[in-house]
């Protein structure tokens, strides 16, 4: 029962969603609208859950001694820290509980909110990001070796855009005749890009559309409902 | 000579580090040629006339922001040029900052353009490809105020745009997911909005499918390299040129790497026939 | 536009004054501007109306206007030259709307005003997207009938995926070394397929981790993809009957941030030394910070994503790969549940009719024949 | 004062790049203490934004000023309050009302637009006149790309055993895959290349002034 009630509710507002493409009329049209800007305010809602998972995960570490509780006790202090800052007096243009904070922001330049992002989160995700530039090296290194043909074709062609996404690839092929321009390093990377590239990337997506749909179907009609979890 | 993999990654990262700052700090100074999806998105802006309202979604945060955002100030200067008028939106939390940013920045070299005339950014919601379709339908009630909470209605520049439908065209700046392809499907699937982006390099092969004669997507940048292609179109020597070199002079040292590990391999594999 | 809006600038009534005008340029200017049409866009959502002009060439600027709330003209479009029809997609339902038509001589010597009205009308079909209806209904019709199929008890032939047996080593593997397995559900939320079809492969993981004894460690991106995965793994290890080895604790929210996300795994990864790692669902540029730290650890890693630009990396770092569809398939083909393998059966129909119609696509083009592609042109 | 507190940040900054940095190397203290500061300080970034951005115009500033014409929002606003009663054990099963609605619409939507955008307009993308190139590289182009996405579809075809005849479209499918991954993985050294000059500018530009 009380799953039945759940299954129900997605069957028919699954239903409604996909009808309504179909028909303009009201008030189709306009059940879709509603249903789309209920969506964000109850995922918007959901956040705090996710919030109170980190807290009890780390306070606990930080209650139990556990190893490394010290690093725990860092991130609950800065997430107390941030949404305190936030909380008080803003983030941006909008007005916190204890207003702009005119005061503070003229001793350090800036919203302290919006301070933590600039010289906290800012730092620390684009480096994390650009970590990438040390793996997509060793990943090449490592996996980029004559093997089978399939993955001589991955290499290869990895190869060639490599070159051909550089500023002195065109250099290289830069004296091949008129006829062979084609093989011309960034003629051949956008022909590799448009076509064959582009044939695998579009059997890709048409195939897992069809998965896509599928699953969609099954959780509407209430197949698949393992997201619910156990009937309790 | 023995080296462990572990170490043989730590040579390979500190090698690395090392090519890439050499030329920033010693500039080489090669040039490029623009490629195509570059020159489309160029034109696409280009063609627009004057007056219009063209939208510019800041689907990205700080860590993409070295590839994205020289596209955003490129852009937004493209569109001023031509006295067209910007508004920005965000799919990412962090979208609204760099929009400021780039907005900020721009203000040095057009100081005349106005806040709410010229640009207004409207900020952050999320929810994606729905939110988009909201904005198909009605844009004031996805966005009652924009990041200063000037209401909607008070603000001139959005006195003629009712819903995306009275855009001239959409740019998704885009870093993953909502992004693009949201704003293909709910933009220019549902609307007909035109629509283009400026993605990371890596995620733009995965959109080319969508420049075809549907025209899904009317132009694509992708990477720095786009960037830096759209400055030299624009006629400025921007961040994403300066940047060039280094990329180059890291993309030799990648395929250096793969050369190595090539004749290790086959070290190894004849050695291993010779103990047999 | 606004020189021209000064020439006829009224302020009272220019509905009536324009008719009025209208109908004395009509009387020494008949033939000029043979047809004007104020029509309804059929089969849609009523918010649309198309303006149609059939004018003779003589006439180089045609102004639209559109008559306001308030019967004030203000300007909608301006013809180019050759342009004889205009759709305006921003009108009220059911309610009469009011053009107005000027056109002028290239010397602006010579005009005329046409006003027109139309309304538009909400269907109950939008005809544009037949094309997609009568696939969708065949796809889906074509998954139920293979799924009642698989549910009656025919055996349904699926063919070997590969990486997917090698799920059940992994776990096996972690089970010997005494270590956990790390399951990775994407960085997609719960609206997208590819985290649920992500969910239903961590049941059948979880179910066979409860079996060995051996912990999983499920860290989340998004708070109800966190509430969902505590539900399935607490239900997998209630099936097997243990539901007292079930660690809530083991399924947590990191952050919605993506790379504070990554950060967090890469620690775990590093401290927790994990056997086997799974990363399945949507992913994005974090694919090869995880792949690779987690290749540094040693670790056994499969992933699955149908993010098909994230693929070369899981594919170059991982030891297996699903691609695409296989996400999807993996879990019909793992749970061996007929209604998964006849859904799965329902895709292969919808690939079959991929291939078919993408063929004969190509040949009706190669003859000229169009209607057939604009058939399934919707948008 | 300002300038002293914009020095602070950029070394703040500085102090988190190299820390992520670090990890390269091996795990470490300083690793530890950023990635945690960081998981803490998005996650509350992430609250904080959600309240200022979507709760408060979208939901309650609509609730309170102007009640009358919004009195439907009380019920996303109550479906919002469900998804937290997952918080008390005896009224967890409340909140799969809200997951139903959110799934529900969800669902709906992603049939339609994969349906659409992936499958219908990919479709007619494919359905070309190949000999309508302008060159032979393009008309060689075109046969390429719809032999390779028909092939590369019959790669996902599961119900039929890759043996005999039956396995050479699903070859050649996997080699335009490994030619299309062998693509993406090239064109995205450029991008991941920049991030790092991206932190390598903030370190000689901001932090060193080495460079302008």
């Amino acid at each position: 029962m009380k799953r039945t009630i759940p299954l129900l509710i997605t069957f028919i507002v699954g239903l409604i969603v996909i009808s309504s493409e179909f028909i303009p009329h009201r008030p189709f049209s306009m059940i879709n609208s509603t249903l789309e800007n209920w969506y964000l305010s109850i995922s918007g809602f959901a956040i705090v859950l996710g919030l109170l998972s980190l807290v009890q995960v780390n306070s606990s570490k930080v209650y139990h001694k556990a190893e490394n509780w010290q690093y725990s006790l860092a991130s609950l202090v800065s997430l107390v820290v941030i949404v305190i800052f936030g909380v008080l007096w803003g983030m941006e243009d909008q007005r916190g509980i204890l207003g702009n904070g005119e005061a503070i922001s003229a001793f350090i330049g800036k919203k302290p909110f919006d301070y933590l992002f600039d010289n906290g989160i800012t730092p620390l995700s684009s480096t994390m990001f650009s970590l990438l530039a040390f793996f997509i090296a060793s990943a090449a290194y490592r996996a980029f070796i004559i093997r089978s043909f399939e993955s001589n074709l991955l290499m290869i062609t990895a190869v060639i855009v490599i070159l051909g996404r550089t500023s002195f690839g065109p250099m290289l092929t830069s004296w091949l005749p008129k006829s062979l321009s084609f093989l011309h390093l960034p003629n051949l990377t956008d022909f590799i890009l448009t076509y064959p590239s582009s044939a695998a990337q579009r059997a890709i997506l048409m195939s897992a559309s069809l998965g896509i749909i599928g699953s969609s179907l099954r959780i509407i009609i209430g197949l698949e409902r393992s997201y619910l979890g156990s009937d309790e | 000579m023995k080296i462990d993999s572990q170490t043989e990654r730590r040579i390979i990262f500190i090698v690395l580090f090392i090519a890439v700052m050499l030329p920033l700090i010693f500039p080489i100074g090669w040039t490029s040629e623009v490629s195509p999806h570059v020159q489309m998105t160029y034109d696409m802006v280009d063609n627009t006339p004057e007056g219009s309202v063209v939208l510019l979604s800041f689907d990205y945060d700080p860590s993409t922001a070295t590839e994205l955002q020289p596209m955003a100030i490129s852009l937004i200067e493209h569109a001023w040029k031509n006295n067209q008028r910007v508004i920005a939106t965000a799919l990412w939390p962090m979208g609204v900052k760099m929009a400021d940013a780039a907005f900020q920045e721009l203000l040095l070299k057009y100081p005349s353009k106005e806040s709410g005339v010229d640009f207004v950014n409207l900020g952050y919601k999320t929810g994606g490809m729905v939110t988009i379709q909201a904005m198909g339908r009605d844009m004031k009630s996805v966005f009652p105020t924009d990041t200063k909470t000037i209401p909607y209605e008070d603000i001139p520049l959005l006195k003629t745009v009712r819903s995306l439908k009275d855009i001239q065209f959409v740019i998704s700046l885009s870093a993953g997911d909502p992004g693009i392809k949201q704003w293909i499907m709910g933009a220019h699937d549902m609307f007909g909005v035109k629509v283009a982006g400026g993605t990371t390099a890596v995620s733009a092969p995965g959109f080319l499918p969508y420049i075809n004669s549907q025209n899904q997507l009317y132009g694509l940048l992708g990477g720095l390299k786009a960037a830096s292609e759209y400055e030299q179109l624009l006629g400025i020597v921007g961040p994403a040129t300066v940047k060039m070199d280094s990329q180059s002079v890291a993309h030799v040292l990648i395929l250096v790497f793969i050369a190595i590990g090539n004749v290790k391999a086959y070290k190894k594999r004849n050695s291993k026939k010779e103990g047999k | 536009m606004p020189n021209t809006e000064s020439f006829f600038y009224m302020k009272t009534n220019r509905i009536l004054y324009s008719i009025i005008l209208l109908s004395l340029l009509n009387v020494c200017k008949m033939n000029a501007v043979h047809d004007t049409m104020v029509l309804d866009v059929p089969w849609d959502n009523g918010t649309a109306l198309s303006i149609k002009i059939d004018y003779e060439p003589m006439w180089k600027h045609v102004i639209l206007e559109k008559a306001d709330s308030s019967g004030v003209f203000v300007p909608l479009s301006v013809f180019f030259e050759g342009q004889t029809e205009y759709i305006d997609s921003d009108v009220l339902a059911n309610a009469k709307q009011i053009y107005r038509i000027s056109a002028y001589t290239s010397d602006r010597k010579d005009s005329l005003i046409v006003v027109k009205g139309g309304v538009a009308t909400e269907q109950w079909f939008y005809m544009g997207k037949l094309s997609m209806l009568i696939l969708l209904v065949l796809i889906c019709t074509a998954i139920m009938y293979f799924i009642s199929l698989a549910r009656r008890g025919k055996a349904l032939f699926i063919r070997r995926i590969n990486g997917l047996d090698s799920m059940d080593e992994a776990v096996g593997r972690a089970t010997e070394k005494g270590k956990p397995i790390l399951f990775i559900p994407g960085i997609g939320d719960l609206d997208d397929i590819q985290t649920i079809a992500s969910l239903s492969i961590l049941s059948h993981l979880a179910q066979r981790s409860a079996e060995y004894n051996t912990d999983i460690i499920v860290p989340c991106k998004y708070s109800m993809v966190m509430s969902a995965a505590r539900e399935v793994v607490k239900e997998a290890y209630l099936k097997v009957g243990k539901p007292d080895a079930y660690k809530e604790q083991n399924i947590f929210y990191l952050t919605d941030d993506q790379f504070g996300y990554v950060a967090g795994i890469d620690g775990i990864m590093l401290r927790e030394q994990p056997a086997a790692n799974f990363f399945m669902g949507s992913f994005f540029a974090e694919s090869l910070i995880l792949a690779e730290t987690g290749f540094s650890t040693g670790a056994i890693q499969t992933a699955g994503t149908a993010q098909a630009h994230q693929l070369p990396f899981f594919i170059v770092s991982c030891d297996y790969t699903l691609i695409g569809e296989e996400l999807f398939a993996a879990s019909a083909y793992l749970s061996n549940d007929p209604q998964q393998i006849g859904s799965l059966k329902g895709h292969d129909f919808g690939k079959v009719m991929l291939i078919v119609l993408t063929i004969a696509g190509v040949i009706f083009e190669i003859l000229g024949l169009h209607g057939f592609k604009n058939f399934f042109t919707v948008g | 004062m300002v300038s002293t507190m914009s020095v602070l940040g950029t070394w703040i900054g500085v102090f988190f790049t190299l820390s992520i940095f670090s990890f390269l190397f091996k795990d470490n203290p300083f690793y530890k203490f950023a990635e945690q500061v960081f998981i803490g300080l998005s996650a509350g970034y992430g609250l904080i934004y959600l309240i200022y951005n979507v709760l408060i115009p979208n939901l309650f500033h609509k609730l309170i000023f102007d009640f009358s014409h919004n009195v439907i929002l009380l019920i996303p606003a109550t479906l919002g309050l469900m998804m937290l009663l997952r918080l008390i054990p005896s009224l967890q099963w409340l909140s799969k009302y809200p997951l139903a609605v959110v799934i529900g619409t969800a669902v709906g939507i992603s049939m339609l637009r994969y349906m659409q955008s992936d499958f219908l307009n990919q479709l007619t993308a494919t359905m070309i006149n190949p000999l309508a190139g302008a060159t032979k590289v393009e008309i060689v182009g075109n046969f390429l790309l719809i032999i390779g996405t028909i092939c590369g579809i019959y790669f996902f075809y599961f119900s039929r055993k890759k043996e005999g005849i039956y396995s050479v479209p699903s070859r050649i499918g996997i080699w335009f895959l490994m030619i299309s991954f062998g693509a993406s993985f090239g064109y995205t050294v450029m991008a991941r290349v920049s991030l790092l000059i991206g932190r390598l500018d903030f370190l000689l530009k901001d932090w060193l002034h080495i460079i302008k």
